[in-house]
Order: structure tokens, then C-alpha cells, then sequence
């Protein structure tokens, strides 16, 4: 044996794609470039503060983590950056940076690193920042800034928020296209579900999100909002309405879809989706809160591992018996 | 007065009742339980490691005292502890000798070679799936530390890409002779410092050829040893530790320092001197 | 000397909340502001206090087969004496911690030390056992309703340094801000019993 | 042909780099020195029966079988036998070889095979156990990989009927074209060589399975069938794992084998086309399995080829005759990139299953660094076998494998499907190989 060099012994297989955590991350943070355009649209510079502000605490937050606690972990990864814009998009563009700081080491620390980091976390640390935030400063978490206003000072209630405190009658104006437009008021991610599409639909062509989730989720809100609303159309807004309004669709295709808080077998991913919309309609519906998206979608994160382990797919060879 | 005495009575009246009850039921569901075995399980040193071969300290006692014997020792006791045991039980207290892990090689960095780059899962069981010897003598200690996973008293690691064994952290629980896949570790008394550090059957031509220290079987320690304690079969030496009396004439001895004294000097070859 | 040690012990390594996780019912409920805290410490101190020295000075007397009802009466003496003192005395601090006096009776640390230390030991051990963890738990309930209150209202046993328009984070005066607070604590009370143990 | 067949579940489309495929099948040269392992099966170690320095011929046992699983070891060539050392196998195993001088050093060694003289042989002259002690004497093991000795595969118990005979020659490998060539070159024999099988089982319809990637081979294959009603030939999708047993039962007759079973659980007995090859050889030419068909590739490989070497041919004798690089190569693979392994020592010999030799430099091999899962399932959703792979190696890491998932563990084909998709560059098929390993220790 006389190799100047060694040979490498290594298990096989000897060839990876090269798809990578990085590159996943990265791609699903640039596919949320249409949502934030068109929030800048709306909104104006106020938009890009927040979303950089936010950016740079989390992944402050994370880099500052690394340092101290476990040099493994990778601060760059583009977990901690997708989080913070994720959190971005879940807050008023006039939000102070204090707010922001707080919703970062809140999203960070107590969604995700003390759970043992990346992939280790039970519950999406972007909605729990959220939910921290909007338990904690609720009337800052509820007075969103008017589109196209250019003074910050100017604010008001999301079309839910309207529903919800002035009944019916407040939201009878308002136009469908116009929602999905996204020209209502509400936090950067709600406003527009077109934008919000358009990079869901390149993540599914990616095949870095499945239908399954977003489907059953967006399906079981417009079901349910539905048949409410045929019950008693003076009372229950319709579907339409509740499709396009609140951080549905942002929550049906960025927040339940985030492959480490939901599930990995399909029947899994089909239950987390309906439970998800139902959750959503219940607490919209007849909660105290006018949005109940992250309050569904955390719900549902927390029986993720009973899903997996009860409705595991089938396996090769294994037929059912009875 | 009677609103202080009514509850009084219920409550009274009702004491009695559950205590009744409670009582044949205690007398009904009796549950005879040595009280010795507790004692017993108090004066283990309580790792729970599983070493004695049963599950638990207590699963130890409990078989110690339904057997009366300590035929089993408890490797992780110390010899007071086992000593303490065998008087509250009056029975004797097994052989009561420390044995310690100890690895039959030397195979370091400098004394044999490595003869591939390794990249997979830092695990000797995983790097076995992979090939049979990552130096080039194939009975070589891999290095890559499931014995250290394994040990529950943190008296392994890895130098030099071999096992070093701290002797005063060991507790000869033998968890660790398992783990290796290529059982290089094997069990000696603490005392008996004396080892072998070659576990290569080839011959010595060959063994001498994969590593600087491998023991060649030259059968030199054999003839030097006065106890009748050390014998060469394959190629390699083996110690009786019943009859070896630490004169380390053999490791004088030893052209290639296959003989070593553990925790003590390390040994020059006695032709380099 | 060995005074020293058995409060390091108490406060530390072996306090009741942070390293044996006993008595989490009161120390979830009550310790939304520190005066809250103290005050529920120092109740249970006096009920650890007083059913140590009584049990240990009936320890020969109790039966072991009946011992647990008889601590349980003993507990629930003291428990009353607290609840009704404090009525007279601190009505304000009594309704706010309202179910949770009379719940001290089947807090675990007191009957655990009770059954663990006082049944077993001298008078004179048992009284500075009771002391020391009954002011080892109040020590914990204070730190963990000063952070939920500073973090929570902006004050400090009742004095407000802060503006009164300053938003403060309100979930730490909820019930959820009591676990991630307990949580935190945990780690960084084990951090300093680790620190004291290796100091050793 | 509208819609090819393929299996259900899983799967993966890894790059084909087949650039040896229109490399008509070579012979070597014979080296100045033949190691031939004496264990190329799985199963019961062979005992060695070759005397030092006695001179052997060519088709001469050196190690005979020791049980019905277990196969025997001829000698490729006339010559001596030195000594028998223990050396490095491709696989990274070590084991006994029996080191043998030849006499026709440097001889080619398509020489020596057209010297063994054509039989004609009449298959219905044969009984059935006639046919498998046959297949047996000649040492005969899958040449697919596994090297499962093949008249144990032939041999199913009574109460397990066989409806149906499938020929692998999917190849779904990347890089590897020696079936692809046998195929080409070799249908007629390999016709013959079904022949024989089929009069094991009664005639039982044979199917024979080619990945659609070679149009060239599903024709040639289809015209040597034609005379023949009962045998077929099924184009498949080209995907990995098509080759796998399993896998390709399902693709051609729909049938899944049940966990933990065999494939003669559900009527069917599988052969590589290499075996069937073989198995001609050892009955028209009387020729033991001494050589096989063996594609030499990868970036240093100057010239590629489909190449007959005699078993136990040293890797390093390939080096000058196809212009590699010694000092480049960084990595040694015996068998495809997907589940061939690693070998350590450039001196290994080839064997009955070396299918292929690949040889890398640095530039090939990526050192890749463990990332946390984040539970994409991109490993759930290739795996052929549908397993839970992001759980279970979680489970493997644990220590903490319970009944139900060593089940789960015990199923896995070691495709390496989820390790190649894995974004995070986790190390899946090696954790549960680990898992099946403390698994088989446990037992």
C-alpha cells in the first residue's frame, strides 16, 4: 500500500442533488418578493424598514446564539432570515423596532432554539412571535396603517377587524377584486392573497410546498364560511370575504406548509389542512378574535407528531387486514 | 353546639367506615416484600447501568436476596461497598476483585498507518458497514469511539486515534467490550498493570509489517517469564493474570514493545537501548 | 459552616421548585407581581415551619401505617391558622391568593419534607429543614413574580418606574408568561447549582 | 407502448452518465498474478480445498461449498497456486484469496474462453434437481450484487408455487452497461439460458424487464424472444430503483411482496441477466462462473469499456491498459454510485458480482457535512419502500429502536434514494444501516 494519497472510504450513495437546506430557504424567502412588492405598493417605505429591521434581529438573534451557546449552528442558513421576513409580513408596517426586536428574540429564542434549533422546533417560531406580540401589545398589534396613507398616524381596523366590532353592514362596500388586490388595511402579508399566490404557485412548481395543506386548509375556510353564510347571509360575511381577507392564504401557503412544524405522512398533511381551516372559521367566526389563522395554525402544529405517528402511509408490502 | 357536633359525627362516622375498609383491605391485599431488599438496593452505588446483568440495582438486589448468594457482583461497587453487602447479608461477598476495561492495542498514529479517509458516520459499527480495518494492521483499534459513546462513567477517550482508559474513572461495568466491533477491549484485574497491547494474530512478519508495536510471537516473553504466566498461541502473547506477579521481565523483554504497563512508564524497546 | 452548606442545598441544588419541581400549583398561579410571591412564601413557610417541628416531635408517637392522614391533619391545622390570620390581618393578600392558601395543605414540598425529613429527624433539624425551605421556596416565588412583574406591569412590588402609557409586555402577567418565566428559571437555577457543585 | 409500466411508490431520477453503452464487450489480459476471494456469496463461508503450490486448472474447484447456501469457487485459468493470504476486498471487506501464478501470463484472455468447446446440449435430458446440482457445481451466485447463491433462489419450498420467471435487466445504476451489452450481444444464449430455467418451473411464462433507456436492448432482446410464446420482454420508465427485486416484481406483474417476505412469497423468482448468461455457459460450455462482464468508468477512466477480466484480477492490472491515472484516483467504486461501495485498497481483486469499476478523482467526491433535519420529506416521498426514513434514523440516533420500527428498519433496501434527495446532506441509509445493525447484534 504505498498511495501517496488515501483512498475515500465513504457509505454509499456516492451523489447528492444539489438541492440544499440554504437553497430552500433562500428560495422560499425570494418567492415572498411579489407579497412585498405589492405591501410597498400599499404602504410605502414603511415596508422595506420593517422587513429589514426584522431580518436583521433575527438573524442577529441567531448569529449571537451561535456564538455563545453551539458554533454548529449555521446563523446564514436562511431559516433565521426567512423567519424574520416571515414575521414581517405578520405585523403593522408601523410597527416600532422595539416591537420588532421583541417579536424576533421571541421567534428565535422561544420558537426555535429552545427547542433545540433548526428542525428541532414544534411550533412555527414566526406565528409564535406573533401570537406573543399580539397577546402582549394588542393595541398595537391591532391598529393597522390605511393603504396609500403616507403618514404613518393614519390607522384603522382590517376588514375581519371591521366585521368583527361593527357587524355586517361595515364590510357590505367592499369589493371582492378590490381584497384580493390587497387594497384593505392589515399587516404586509395579509393584504395581498394574488401576490401571495403567484409565489405559492412557484414554491408547489418547486416542489418545496405540496397541495395537500394549502388546499384542504383555503378549501375547509370557503366550505364552512360558506354553508354559515347560505344559513344566514345577514349575519355571516361570504366566503369570498373571509378567503381574501386576514392572513389566510399567507398562513395556508407559508405558515401550515412549513415543513418542519407539519406533517410528513399525506393522510398527516390532509388532517393538518382541515384542521387548520376549521380552527380558522371557528375562532373567526365565534372567537373574541377577529383572526384566527395563527391561533388554527399553532393549534394544528402541536398534534403534528400524533399525526405522523397515527396516519403513517402505507408501506411497500403491508396490505390492511380487515 | 349541635352545628359543631353534627358535621363532627358525619365526619366521624364516616372516618370509621373508610378506615374499616381500609383496614380488611390492607389485611386482604397483603403484599409480603423483604424489607431487606431495600436495604440492600441503599447500600448499591445506584448507577442503574445494567452491568450486573440485571435491570437495575433493584432487580439486583432482589435476586441477591431471593438467592442469598452475591455469587453476581456488582461490577461499579467498590470491594467496602461489596464488603458492607455481604456482612448485612452474612453470606460472602463473590470474588470482590476490580476488574478494568483495557485495549490489546497500541495502534496510534505514529505506530501504524492509516489506510483511508474516512467520511462517514463517526461510529465503529458504521465504519465496519464500510470496510473491515481503517489502519493498516486489520485488528487495529478503529478509533472512532462507540466505547467512548457507550461508557456511562467517562472513563474513555480517544488519542492518537486509539482508546486511552482512565483506570481510576473505570468501574468494569463491561459495557464497553460489547461496543467494539473488533474486540480489541477486554476485561483485566485493576492491579494487574501488565498488558498485552496487540490483539494481531497474523505472523510476526506480517504483524511487524502493519504496526511498529504488534506482538510478532517471538515467544521471547514466554521463556523470560518465571510464573508460567504468559504464553504465545497465533502469534500473540496472552497474560494469566492468576499467575502473573507484575515482575515485567516480559516487558523488559519485548522487542516491540507489545508488552506494556499500563498507567505506569512507557517502555523502550529493549534493542534500542 | 454546615449551615452554609444546608442553605446552598436549599436554595440550590435541592430547592424545591427549580430542582425537585414540587409545588408548581401555587408557584404557576400566583407569582403574577413579587409582593404575590412573598406573600404566598411566606405563608407556606409558616405551615412548613410549624408541621415539621409538630411532626417530628409526634414521630415516635404516629403509627407509620396511618402516618400520612396524621401529617395531613397536622398540615391542615397550620394551614387554617394561616388562612384565618391572614384574613384578619392582610385581607387585600388574602383575596388575591384566595383557593391557593388553602391548597398549601396538599403542596408537595410540605408533606415531602414531612414525610422525607421531619418524620425521621431531631426537632432542632426539622425546624431549620422547614426554615430553610419554606424561605428557599419564597425566595423563588419572589424572583419569579419580580420578572413577571417588571417584564409584565413595569413595577416593582407595586411601584411603577415606568410611565403609565409605556406598552409592557402584558403575557408575562398571563398564565403563559408564568411557564416560559418557570422555564428560563429552571435553566439558569440548574446552571448555578451545576457552577456550586463544581466549585466543591 | 403508450404508458411503460414502472413501480408505484417513490423513486428517483439520479443522472445515467451510461457513456460506455454502445462499447462492445472486450476481454482482458491476464495478469501476473490472480487473488481470488474464496467467499463471493452471502451465505456460508466456503472451505478452501487448494493445496499450496499445486498447480490448478482452469474450472478447478478451490473452495468448495459447505451447505445448501453457499457456492463454489472455480479457478479462472490454468496456473499455480502460491499461497492464500487475507486481503481487501472491493466491498472494503477483508477475506481469505487464493493467490494463483497463471500460466499464460499476459495471454488474452478471450484466448483461453474460446478454447472451451460448444456443447450441444438437449435441456429436456435433465431432471430438475439435475439442472439446479448443476447450476450449484458451477458456482453460480446473482451477479445482480447481493451474490445470493443461485440454486438456493431456484430452489422454493413445495408450498410456495412459482407462476412466474422475471429476468432482470433493468440496470437502473447509473454508469453501469454490462448488462446493457450482454443483452445487446449475448440474447440468443441468454434465451437458452431461460430455456433452462423455465424447464425448472414447467414452462412458466418469463418476462423479461428492461429499463426504456435502452431501445436497443428491449429490440434485440425482443427479436431472440420471438420464436418463444411464453417469453416476453416489458420496457420499463427508466427510474431507481427499477432493478431493485422488489421494485421490479411490481413494476411487470403488479404483485407486492409482502414485508419481510421474499419474492417467491408471491409466485415469482427473479434472475439478472448476467445469471442467466452464466447459468448458458455452465451448461453448453461446462464453464464454471470464473469471469463476468465488468463496465470500467468514471471521469478517470480514458478509455471506457465493457470488459471481461478472469475473476481475481487486481484493480491496479486495469490501470496501463485503460489509461488511469494511479496518483488521481480518490475513489474506488465496486458497482454503481448509487449502492456500490467503497474500496480502500487499489490492489482489490474483481468478483463474481463487480458489475462495474468506477474510478474518481477529487473533483468527483464532495465532502458533506450532516445538517439538522427539517423535515422536508423529500426521503419519505422517494422511498420505494415507504418508509418513515426522516423518523426512523431519528429513532437509529436515539438508540431507542422499538418493535415496530425495526420492522420498519429491517424493510429498507439500502436504495440510497432518500440520502441523494436529502437537502440537509443527512447520512440516511448509512443511520439505519447502523439500525440494521444493532438490530442483528441484538438478536
Amino acid at each position: 500500500m504505498e498511495n501517496k494519497h488515501l483512498l475515500i472510504l465513504d457509505s454509499s450513495p456516492h451523489g447528492r442533488l444539489t438541492d440544499s437546506t440554504k437553497k430552500i430557504m433562500y428560495t422560499v424567502t425570494l418567492s415572498l418578493i411579489p407579497a412585498l412588492a405589492v405591501a410597498y405598493w400599499f404602504f410605502g417605505w414603511s415596508v422595506i424598514r420593517t422587513v429589514v429591521l426584522t431580518s436583521i434581529f433575527t438573524v442577529g438573534i441567531e448569529w449571537l446564539i451561535a456564538k455563545v451557546f453551539d458554533d454548529k449552528i449555521d446563523a446564514f442558513d436562511g431559516s433565521a432570515l426567512l423567519t424574520g421576513v416571515l414575521l414581517a409580513m405578520n405585523l403593522p408596517s408601523n410597527s416600532p423596532w422595539w416591537m420588532l426586536f421583541i417579536g424576533a428574540l421571541v421567534a428565535v429564542v422561544l420558537g426555535k432554539q429552545v427547542f433545540g434549533g433548526l428542525g428541532q422546533n414544534i411550533f412555527n417560531p414566526a406565528l409564535v412571535a406573533r401570537v406573543f406580540l399580539l397577546i402582549s401589545f394588542p393595541v398595537a398589534m391591532t391598529s393597522w396603517p390605511k393603504p396609500g396613507a403616507l403618514s404613518d398616524a393614519v390607522t384603522g381596523a382590517t376588514p375581519l377587524g371591521m366585521l368583527k366590532t361593527e357587524g355586517i353592514g361595515a364590510i357590505a362596500k367592499m369589493d371582492v377584486m378590490n381584497l384580493a388586490m390587497g387594497n384593505m388595511g392589515g399587516s404586509l402579508g395579509e393584504i395581498s392573497a394574488l401576490a401571495l399566490l403567484l409565489g405559492g404557485i412557484y414554491l408547489f412548481i418547486k416542489k418545496y410546498i405540496t397541495w395537500e395543506i394549502p388546499v384542504l386548509f383555503i378549501g375547509t375556510v370557503f366550505v364552512m364560511t360558506g354553508i354559515f353564510w347560505l344559513a344566514d347571509p345577514a349575519k355571516f360575511a361570504n366566503p369570498a370575504f373571509h378567503l381574501f381577507t386576514g392572513g389566510l392564504i399567507l398562513g395556508a401557503l407559508y405558515m401550515a406548509t412549513d415543513m418542519v412544524t407539519s406533517p410528513l405522512s399525506f393522510k398527516g398533511k390532509l388532517i393538518f389542512g382541515f384542521g387548520c381551516g376549521f380552527f380558522t372559521v371557528i375562532i373567526r367566526l365565534f372567537g373574541s378574535y377577529p383572526e384566527g389563522v395563527s391561533f388554527a395554525i399553532l393549534l394544528m402544529n402541536a398534534v403534528v407528531p400524533l399525526l405522523d405517528r397515527y396516519f403513517p402511509d402505507k408501506k411497500f408490502g403491508v396490505v390492511k387486514n380487515g | 353546639m349541635f352545628e359543631i357536633l353534627l358535621p363532627g359525627l358525619i365526619l366521624g362516622g364516616f372516618a370509621l367506615i373508610s378506615s374499616t375498609g381500609l383496614f380488611f383491605a390492607s389485611k386482604k391485599f397483603y403484599v409480603e416484600e423483604d424489607p431487606r431488599i431495600e436495604k440492600v438496593v441503599d447500600m448499591l452505588p445506584g448507577a442503574n447501568c445494567g452491568a450486573c446483568g440485571f435491570a437495575g440495582c433493584q432487580a439486583y438486589a432482589e435476586n441477591a436476596i431471593h438467592k442469598m448468594s452475591l455469587e453476581t457482583t456488582c461490577p461499579v461497587a467498590t470491594e467496602e461497598e461489596m464488603f458492607q453487602i455481604s456482612e448485612f447479608m452474612g453470606v460472602d461477598s463473590g470474588s470482590g476483585i476490580k476488574m478494568v476495561s483495557s485495549l490489546m492495542c497500541n495502534g496510534t498514529d505514529a505506530n501504524t498507518q492509516h489506510i483511508a479517509e474516512y467520511h462517514g458516520i463517526e461510529d465503529c459499527w458504521a465504519y465496519t458497514l464500510i470496510a473491515d480495518a481503517n489502519k493498516a494492521c486489520a485488528f487495529a483499534c478503529l478509533g472512532l469511539g462507540s466505547c467512548v459513546t457507550v461508557c456511562p462513567f467517562d472513563a474513555m477517550k480517544i488519542e492518537n486515534s486509539i482508546v486511552i482508559i482512565d483506570e481510576e474513572k473505570c468501574t468494569g461495568c463491561t459495557l464497553c467490550i460489547d461496543s467494539c466491533p473488533k474486540y480489541i477491549l477486554h476485561m483485566r484485574p485493576a492491579g494487574k498493570t501488565v498488558t498485552v497491547t496487540c490483539f494481531n494474530t497474523d505472523n510476526g512478519a506480517m504483524a511487524k509489517k502493519a504496526c511498529n508495536v504488534a506482538c510478532i510471537g517471538c515467544m521471547k516473553c514466554e521463556k523470560v517469564c518465571e510464573d508460567d504466566a504468559i504464553h504465545v498461541n497465533d502469534f500473540l502473547a496472552k497474560i494469566d493474570y492468576d499467575k502473573c506477579t507484575l515482575c515485567e521481565k516480559c516487558v523488559d523483554v519485548c522487542p516491540t514493545d507489545a508488552i506494556q504497563v499500563m498507567g505506569g512508564r512507557v517502555h523502550v524497546a529493549a534493542e534500542n537501548v | 459552616m454546615k449551615l452554609l452548606d444546608k442553605t446552598k442545598k436549599a436554595f440550590f441544588s435541592e430547592n424545591p421548585v427549580t430542582a425537585l419541581l414540587l409545588g408548581l400549583c401555587p408557584t404557576l398561579a400566583v407569582t403574577s407581581s413579587a409582593e404575590n410571591g412573598i406573600g404566598m412564601g411566606l405563608s407556606t413557610t409558616f405551615v412548613l415551619i410549624g408541621s415539621n417541628v409538630v411532626i417530628s416531635l409526634l414521630k415516635n408517637i404516629i403509627p407509620s401505617k396511618v402516618r400520612i392522614p396524621a401529617f395531613i391533619v397536622v398540615i391542615a391545622t397550620f394551614v387554617t391558622i394561616v388562612d384565618m390570620g391572614l384574613q384578619a390581618t392582610m385581607y387585600d393578600l388574602h383575596k388575591t391568593l384566595g383557593l391557593f392558601i388553602p391548597l398549601i395543605v396538599v403542596n408537595c414540598i410540605i408533606l415531602g419534607r414531612a414525610e422525607a425529613f421531619a418524620s425521621k429527624n431531631s426537632v432542632m433539624d426539622s425546624f431549620w429543614d422547614g426554615l430553610l425551605m419554606g424561605l428557599s421556596f419564597t425566595f423563588t416565588l419572589f424572583i419569579l413574580g419580580a420578572i413577571r412583574e417588571v417584564l409584565g406591569s413595569g413595577a416593582i412590588l407595586g411601584y411603577k418606574f415606568i410611565a403609565d402609557t409605556t406598552p409592557t409586555i402584558l403575557l408575562f402577567v398571563l398564565a403563559p408568561g408564568a411557564f416560559i418565566t418557570l422555564g428560563f428559571m429552571l435553566v439558569g437555577m440548574n446552571k448555578i447549582s451545576k457552577a456550586l457543585q463544581g466549585g466543591k | 407502448m403508450s404508458l411503460l409500466k414502472t413501480f408505484n411508490r417513490g423513486g428517483i431520477h439520479p443522472p445515467e452518465e451510461k457513456h460506455s453503452a454502445n462499447e462492445p464487450i472486450t476481454y482482458g489480459t491476464i495478469p501476473v498474478q490472480l487473488m481470488i476471494p474464496v467467499n463471493q456469496h452471502i451465505g456460508k463461508p466456503t472451505e478452501v480445498v487448494a493445496e499450496r503450490r499445486a498447480a490448478v486448472k482452469r474450472g478447478e474447484i478451490l473452495a468448495k461449498s459447505t451447505g445448501f447456501v453457499s457456492s463454489n469457487v472455480h479457478s479462472p485459468v490454468d496456473g499455480v497456486v502460491q499461497k492464500i493470504v487475507k486481503f481487501p476486498l472491493l466491498g472494503g471487506q477483508i477475506s481469505d484469496c487464493v493467490v494463483i501464478k497463471p500460466a499464460n501470463i499476459g495471454e488474452n484472455f478471450k484466448d483461453i474462453i474460446d478454447a472451451d468447446t460448444l456443447n450441444e446440449v438437449n435441456i429436456e435430458g435433465f431432471s430438475k434437481d439435475e439442472i439446479k446440482s448443476k447450476i450449484d457445481e458451477a458456482g453460480i451466485v446473482g451477479m445482480g450484487g447481493a451474490g445470493f447463491p443461485t440454486h438456493v433462489k431456484l430452489s422454493p419450498p413445495a408450498e410456495k408455487p412459482i407462476d412466474q420467471l422475471i429476468i432482470n435487466g433493468a440496470e437502473c445504476e447509473p454508469y453501469i452497461t454490462s448488462d446493457h451489452r450482454l443483452m445487446l450481444q449475448k440474447s440468443d444464449e441468454m434465451v437458452k439460458g431461460i430455456r433452462i430455467l423455465q424447464k425448472l418451473f414447467d414452462d412458466i411464462p418469463v418476462t423479461i424487464g428492461i429499463e426504456n433507456n435502452k431501445p436497443d436492448a428491449v429490440k434485440s432482446m425482443t427479436e431472440a424472444t420471438a420464436p418463444y410464446k411464453n417469453i416476453t420482454v416489458q420496457a420499463l420508465q427508466v427510474k431507481y430503483p427499477q432493478g431493485g427485486e422488489k421494485q421490479l416484481i411490481e413494476s411487470i406483474t403488479g404483485r407486492e411482496v409482502p414485508s419481510k417476505g421474499l419474492p417467491m412469497d408471491v409466485g415469482v423468482v427473479v434472475q439478472n441477466v448476467a445469471t442467466v448468461v452464466a447459468v448458458y455457459d455452465a451448461f453448453y460450455y461446462k464453464r464454471p462462473l470464473t469471469e463476468r462482464v465488468t463496465t470500467i468508468s468514471g471521469n478517470l477512466v480514458d478509455k471506457l469499456v465493457n470488459i471481461v477480466y478472469p475473476m481475481g484480477t487486481p484493480v491496479s492490472h486495469l490501470f496501463e491498459p485503460h489509461g488511469i491515472d494511479r496518483e488521481k484516483i480518490r475513489l474506488l467504486l465496486g458497482g454503481g454510485p448509487m449502492m456500490g461501495r467503497t474500496a480502500f485498497s487499489l490492489e482489490s481483486p474483481i468478483g463474481k458480482t463487480t458489475s462495474a469499476l468506477l474510478f474518481f478523482d477529487d473533483s468527483a467526491y464532495e465532502a458533506r457535512e450532516e445538517n439538522p433535519c427539517i423535515r422536508c420529506g423529500n426521503c419519505i416521498d422517494v422511498c420505494p419502500m415507504g418508509l418513515p426514513v426522516a423518523q426512523l434514523t431519528e429513532i437509529i440516533q436515539a438508540n431507542n429502536i422499538s418493535t415496530s420500527s425495526k420492522e420498519d428498519i429491517l424493510d429498507c433496501i439500502e436504495c440510497g434514494s432518500c440520502s441523494y434527495v436529502c437537502p440537509a446532506d443527512r447520512r440516511l441509509v448509512e443511520w439505519i444501516r447502523i439500525g440494521k445493525n444493532i438490530i442483528r447484534r441484538e438478536k
